[in-house]
């Protein structure tokens, strides 16, 4: 039992803890990857688009993680938490800039499909390997 | 591996989140907190920063917003009415 | 591949009015409310999340609803798709020429606190500056959003 | 004896682009032949005078500068009319006299296309060779040594035939490639030695190189010059070149060309290396080992050469070898020699050169084996072509013989032997390839075909007669003229005693 | 443990993600994007971005949503992988 | 207006004039190209005015909003980036000029969005120079980046295709890009580049800097077309409309090597670039594998846009070896050559744009020595941006790759010097199988059909010499002398724009 407790402490509570404080930049990077595998190795071009997005949303997620705070609130200004500890509140900086990129995503997102469309209309398809196969 | 020496989620230790960087200069997200409802008395920050502190990246993002539909029509409008 | 007439009908179908009488009410219900949602969104962004951004998308949902629902050829009176690219404009103009207005006022690009409307504090200069500016990139987002679906459905 | 004094003068400046500026002036009245060659014509009889207006002055001591441009921090686009750079400009611009007359009367007999891109490109090359022989610098050596080698292109791919094509573009890798090394040589030397210009005694003479360093930077300027002096293994771009009309075969591949690159080397041996590191590092035994082989390989294979003109441009390598086997000698007597050579052999060689191409416009023949008894319809012509391959050959009373006397005795005096046994055992071959044709050419009946010629035009005999007679001239009394013989050996001692630095006035020490 | 929460949403997401790469009709695709950009917004409200999280409900559901569909119908709904 | 306003003017000019074209164009379609000039011919003024302060009387840091740098964004005019801003403005200047005719006649009812795009996508890229903030680069970098795909995806009818290529390879640089800045920003607490300048030096050793430059640089070389990840670029230029090539080849990658610049001299700690980091040296690396594939692919190529574009891409790693030298003279080279390198991309698209105007079509095979005698103008710019090209002296290539072959010999980095040499020769097999071909290949014995029908068949299969002279217009020839003129200009006064303009904003501690 002493040993099981031991082990607990030597070894799950940093374990458990480092899950508790990387799990979230793990999982984005996994999200990454997805977004570049699809963009790499999905033959239509819809789903290079889903890919597109992944790596997007990974990387504004990335950002988001960075501005949180333990115990701390969001970012409007509540009269009881007063000012002066900016602990008390999550960190505005990021949340911003992902606004930006978010939108800026959006439109990019919107311009593919533009793209695709383009693309439809020359060749009637969006599957790769029929795409470069008409377009010789 | 280098997300390893990030700091881990939520510190609040983390040089983001401090008042004054390792050379001494402010960290802007610090004084955003407190400073926000004092300059445009507006109590969400997110928008002050937005629409004040960097309304530059704002117009940047409209810009964007703009050229993004301006892309479009240039794609597949035929013709420019 | 080429197109099928399923494509084909998709495309009119998209283009034209919907058959179906329950999506046709529900969407003229609905879009005047997305609507009052968006422009709720776009004033309170001072206070709570929101602002011009999602205001602006709100308010071009309504719109998008509608050219959905009811078919391009109605919903122009609503939101003429002529008009979009110049709305568009006309939002990051709005924007952008506050800031010019600061410069010939003697201040920096941007710089609210020199815009010439004497009679308010600084502060509530730059609220009611920031509100604004909002204004315009509501203004863009809604005209540019709706002017991609357009041009979407052009092709 | 006084010190070399230099003094700012546009003169070489104007001497590089008056014939730059003649190519406006010829394209713009690319309608009108006649117009068009007075300026071509006039540019010739400019830029001699201009060069040799300088001459008096280089005797004296003192030493035309002109700096036009900083081209590079510290680098300035600087010509001086040094009596290096002035001895080699003179022979240039001399024989352009002669080639412009000889040229006009050539592309209107061979009815040749595109007469205006000929003389237009024609001047740019004299610039870039008048450029390459004022040029105070490495890298305005550098910049007019690829003008040379883009403006030479459209001369040799002239017929515009295939073989023309295949011709220019072996010409062009060639030249390329060397501009390309010469590059690296030059950026090596700036950084070793912080500066490029050039000095009597060698750059980089004073600053204690180490010998390995010193031998790949040799090699590097050695194939960056060595391309254009037809050093062997890079030689074959030449006898293709001869694609070329005739004019273009005589001043470019017999003298300007070819000579830059001798220039070249003579400049890198002489004002960058400098004698003391040549021996120190060794580097003379690899530049006479090359020339060496080059002199023997260049004469055994002209001897099989049934086009005369390639004939001809086999001789050219062999012999652009001899200067530079004069010049690895390190010795005052075969540097003097080597100089000598390279103003003698251009007179003898452009007379060979107008003679072919004499021959080809008349009697449309390139071969040698159809040369027989045509001596007896152009005599004039054969008379100078046997002035010519006497010269070669190393026979007295011809200019040749001079520098060949001097460079047997450099290598006397260099105490090699060897070297000594390959300038006879040449001579010897020399006359085994030129003397044929001489004897086809006298003693052999020809052809029914041959009634009905006469003499070429005028235009192009009186030039082969005055190089013929200016290759006799000199060879009787070689200071007459234009004192080559003192600038030779002013150059010489200049670079062997710099410790005096300056220019004989006349005479030897 | 209100992490636990967020661990639960970002492994909901990523099986969304994978979900809707697999899946061969793009709409049926289209609409798991929309549940990857659901779990997107939530787990933003769970790290308290508030703003941005709206937003992404906002774009993902409505602007990214719409022209995905009409995009899709525009084109063509099957999809080789 | 105050001198100190001029970083926030250049960019504005270009903004107003893209927000005002679509308006003014709604009364009269002219007037789209008339802002376009007007406003283009203010940044340039903007500019000049600009390097010439920064020159007399130090750099400008403009705080947008009033607000100090840390909390607002800061743009930067230093000679670095006033110079660039020069360059832009001033290769745009020409280019637009070239482009009146060419939209008019390529896109002919798309004006008012062509040139609405044309000024979006400069603001973008001056936005880009003269920021100082980490994040605002993304934004303008994004903006830029739209305006370019979409002028890429109107042209040859692969050109939608080639777009999204470029769509999504871009987006994928500016996601790496930004998750970068966000490695940067975590561990530094700072988006400005003189902040991070000043934190990072003190963050001993940390991985996380590392990855987060390394993505930083990743992200940029896709956008420049670095080595590896240059697949977008060939097929983007060539598909595109002459206009828009001619307008996004010579400036679209100089930026973005700009921004590598910044990110390598100005942001980075010094020891950190040369010893523990040694991304510069890779990227250096990667640039000269670059410089032998693009032209060893460039050699292999039918169609002259095609050419150029793999040529571009050997250009750029010209660049990324002066950033791989991190010495004075690898600094002199890239940024002398990112000028020359504009003024010879834009004549020599130019120039296949004059051919595709009149003759229909640039592939090389069809070349023949008919040009030379219907466009005989435009074959001798022709040459001589080849020449210039291929590194000759005295024209202006030659001199930037003589600072990098000098750089090379100064650190003994062999095989820059070599890949440097080597590729003059690739060069000019590329260049000169064109120029053989426009000046030396026979006309075909039957005469295409396409070509303009001759009165006399006959006559123009047996004499060459009759043919009529076609040369493109004059809004279109001048811009393409000019620009081969000016390489001549260049290479003979590069000694007085390295030490009066470029000496200046090499780092003190390079």
């Amino acid at each position: 039992m002493t040993e099981l407790m031991e082990n607990y402490n030597g070894f799950l509570v940093p374990a458990i803890s480092f899950i508790q404080g990387y799990y979230a930049y793990l999982f984005l990077l996994a999200l990454f990857t997805i977004g570049l595998y699809a963009m790499m190795m999905k033959r239509n071009l819809m789903k290079k688009i889903m890919g597109m997005s992944f790596i997007q949303s990974a990387t504004i997620m990335f950002w988001i993680v960075a501005a949180y705070k333990e115990d701390a609130t969001v970012t409007v200004y509540h009269q009881p938490l007063g000012l002066e500890n900016p602990d008390l509140y999550l960190n505005p900086l990021p949340h911003t800039l992902m606004l930006t990129a978010i939108v800026v995503a959006v439109v990019t997102l919107g311009l593919s499909f533009a793209l695709i469309v383009a693309i439809y209309r020359r060749y009637q398809t969006l599957d790769e390997p029929l795409l470069l196969e008409r377009m010789q | 591996m280098a997300t390893l020496e990030l700091p881990p989620r939520g510190d609040v230790t983390a040089p983001v989140h401090q008042t004054v960087n390792k050379a001494g200069d402010p960290v802007a997200g610090a004084y955003f907190i407190q400073n926000a409802y004092r300059d445009a008395a507006t109590p969400n920050m997110v928008t002050v920063i937005l629409a004040d502190y960097r309304s530059w990246d704002t117009l940047g993002e409209v810009v964007v917003v703009f050229a993004g539909g301006m892309a479009c029509y240039f794609i597949l409008r035929r013709r420019e009415s | 591949m080429t197109p099928t007439r399923v494509d084909a009908c998709h495309i009119e179908g998209m283009k034209s009015q919907t058959d179906s009488p329950i999506i046709h009410v529900c969407a003229r219900g609905l879009a005047p409310v997305i609507l009052i949602i968006g422009l709720y969104v776009f004033f309170h962004g001072h206070y709570s999340p929101g602002g011009g951004f999602q205001g602006g998308v709100l308010l071009a949902a309504s719109f998008l609803l509608l050219r959905m629902t009811l078919g391009t050829q109605i919903s122009q009176l609503v939101m003429p798709s002529r008009l979009t690219i110049t709305l568009s404009a006309i939002g990051a103009l709005i924007f952008a020429g506050t800031g010019l207005v600061a410069i010939f006022a003697g201040g920096n690009f941007l710089d609210y606190g020199f815009l010439p409307v004497p009679w308010f504090d600084p502060a509530y200069l730059r609220n009611y500056a920031i509100l604004f500016i909002e204004l315009g990139v509501t203004l863009t987002v809604m005209a540019t959003l709706v002017s991609i679906y357009d041009d979407l459905l052009e092709a | 004896m006084n010190e070399i004094v230099t003094y700012t003068s546009p003169i070489p400046l104007l001497a590089v682009l008056v014939s730059l500026a003649a190519v406006p002036l010829i394209y713009a009245s690319s309608n009108r032949p006649n117009l068009r060659e007075f300026w071509t014509l006039a540019a010739a009889f400019i830029k001699f005078p201009l060069v040799l207006s300088l001459l008096p002055d280089a005797f004296a001591g003192r030493v035309a500068e002109w700096t036009m441009l900083e081209i590079s921090p510290g680098i300035a686009l600087q010509f001086r009319a040094d009596s290096m750079g002035l001895f080699f400009a003179l022979v240039a611009s001399g024989l352009w006299i002669l080639t412009c007359f000889y040229s006009i009367g050539y592309v209107r007999g061979a009815n040749e296309k595109k007469q205006t891109r000929y003389f237009a490109s024609f001047a740019v090359c004299l610039s870039a060779t008048i450029g390459i022989a004022f040029s105070a610098n490495l890298l305005t050596f550098l910049i007019f040594y690829e003008i040379l080698s883009i403006a030479t292109y459209p001369l040799v791919i002239h017929k515009e035939d295939r073989e023309a094509m295949r011709s220019g573009r072996q010409y062009l890798t060639y030249a390329l490639t060397a501009g390309v090394v010469l590059i690296a040589a030059i950026g090596l030397t700036y950084h070793l030695a912080g500066t490029m210009d050039f000095k009597a005694g060698g750059l980089l003479a004073g600053l204690d190189l180490d010998a390995n360093t010193a031998k790949v930077l040799f090699m590097l300027f050695l194939a960056g010059v060595g391309v254009k002096a037809g050093i062997m293994p890079l030689q074959s771009w030449l006898p293709a070149a001869m694609v070329a009309p005739t004019p273009v075969s005589a001043l470019l591949h017999a003298v300007a060309v070819v000579k830059s690159g001798v220039f070249g080397v003579i400049r890198v041996v002489g004002f960058v290396f400098g004698p003391e590191l040549m021996h120190t590092a060794g580097l003379h035994l690899i530049l006479a080992t090359f020339a060496g082989v080059t002199i023997l390989l260049a004469s055994l294979i002209a001897l099989k050469q049934d086009d005369l003109k390639a004939r001809l441009a086999y001789s050219t390598v062999g012999h652009l070898s001899y200067i530079i086997l004069g010049v690895a000698l390190i010795t005052p007597e075969g540097f003097t020699g080597g100089l000598l050579h390279l103003s003698n052999h251009a007179t003898t060689k452009i007379a060979l050169f107008f003679c072919a191409g004499a021959i080809y416009v008349n009697l449309h023949k390139t071969k040698i084996s159809q040369l027989d008894g045509i001596g007896r319809v152009m005599p004039w012509t054969m008379a100078a072509f046997t002035v010519g391959a006497m010269g070669l050959s190393g026979i007295p009373p011809i200019n040749a013989f001079v520098s060949k006397w001097f460079l047997c005795r450099g290598a006397l005096q260099a105490d090699q032997m060897i070297i000594l046994g390959i300038f006879i055992v040449s001579g010897l071959l020399n006359a085994a390839y030129f003397f044929p044709i001489v004897h086809r050419a006298f003693f052999r009946k020809g052809g029914s075909d041959l009634d009905h010629h006469g003499e070429a035009s005028p235009l192009m005999v009186v030039p082969i007669c005055i190089v013929a007679a200016l290759s006799i001239l000199l060879g009787l009394q070689p200071n007459l003229l234009f004192n080559f013989f003192d600038l030779a050996s002013g150059i010489t001692e200049s670079i062997f005693y710099p410790a005096s630095t300056l220019v004989g006035l006349g005479g030897t020490p | 443990m209100h992490w636990l929460i967020e661990f639960t949403l970002f492994t909901v997401m990523i099986v969304a993600a994978l979900v809707a790469l697999g899946l061969r009709n793009l709409l049926a695709a289209v609409v798991t994007l929309n549940i990857f950009s659901f779990m997107v917004a939530s787990t933003m409200v769970s790290l308290g971005a508030i703003d941005v999280a709206f937003t992404e409900a906002v774009v993902g559901a409505g602007a990214v949503g719409v022209f995905n569909i009409v995009a899709i119908l525009l084109t063509s709904r099957k999809s080789l992988d | 207006m105050n001198t100190l306003q001029l970083p926030i003017l250049i960019i504005i000019a270009f903004l107003f004039g893209a927000l005002l074209i679509p308006l003014l164009g709604y009364f009269a379609r002219r007037l789209g190209y008339i802002t376009a000039l007007i406003a283009t011919a203010l940044s340039l003024f903007f500019s000049i005015s600009g390097l010439m302060h920064v020159l007399s009387e130090g750099r400008i840091s403009y705080h947008l909003a009033g607000w100090m740098p840390p909390f607002g964004i800061e743009l930067i005019l230093d000679p670095l980036s006033a110079f660039m801003c020069v360059l832009i403005t001033g290769i745009t200047f020409v280019v637009l000029i070239f482009s009146g005719r060419m939209v008019e006649h390529e896109t002919p009812d798309k004006t008012i969005s062509y040139y609405t795009l044309t000024m979006l996508l400069l603001a973008g890229l001056c936005g880009m120079v003269l920021t100082g903030d980490l994040f605002n680069l993304y934004v303008f970098l994004e903006i830029a980046a739209l305006a370019g795909y979409a002028l890429v995806a109107i042209g040859d009818k692969r050109a939608p295709v080639a777009a999204f290529r470029y769509l999504t390879l871009g987006t994928v640089g500016a996601a790496f890009y930004l998750l970068g800045v966000a490695f940067i920003f975590i561990s530094t607490g700072s988006l400005n580049m003189g902040d991070v300048f000043k934190v990072l030096p003190l963050l001993e050793d940390s991985r996380a800097v590392i990855v987060g430059l390394t993505l930083i640089v990743l992200g940029i070389g896709l956008k420049m077309a670095l080595f590896p990840m240059h697949a977008w670029m060939p097929d983007a230029y060539a598909y595109a409309s002459s206009a828009a090539t001619a307008l996004l080849a010579p400036i679209g990658t100089k930026v973005a090597a700009y921004v590598l610049f910044r990110v390598m001299f100005y942001m980075v700690d010094p020891d950190f670039l040369r010893h523990d980091l040694h991304i510069a040296q890779i990227v250096g690396y990667l640039g000269a594998i670059g410089v032998l594939w693009g032209s060893i692919l460039a050699i292999c190529q039918k169609e002259l846009k095609l050419m150029l574009a793999y040529s571009s891409v050997a250009q750029v790693g010209y660049i990324a070896v002066g950033i791989g030298l991190a010495s004075p003279l690898g600094f002199i080279g890239a940024i002398l050559h990112a000028l020359n390198h504009a003024c010879m991309k834009a004549c020599l698209f130019f120039v296949s744009g004059s051919l595709r105007f009149k003759v229909g079509h640039s592939s090389i095979t069809d070349m023949n020595n008919s040009l030379r005698k219907t466009m005989p103008w435009t074959s001798a710019a022709f040459v001589l941006a080849a020449i210039s090209m291929i590194g000759l002296p005295p024209t202006a290539g030659f001199f930037s790759k003589w600072y990098l072959a000098l750089g090379a010999i100064e650190q003994s980095n062999w095989i820059f010097l070599g890949v440097l040499l080597v590729s003059t020769l690739l060069n000019a097999a590329y260049f000169f199988k064109v120029i053989e071909r426009m000046y030396l290949k026979p006309q075909p014995r039957v005469a295409a059909p396409s070509e303009e029908p001759s009165e006399d068949p006959v006559q123009e299969l047996t004499d060459t010499t009759h043919v009529n002279r076609n040369e493109a217009p004059a809004s279109i020839l001048l811009p393409t002398l000019t620009l081969s003129l000016s390489l001549l200009v260049l290479g003979l006064a590069n000694a007085w724009i390295v030490t009066h303009l470029i000496l200046p904003m090499i780092p003190d501690w390079l």
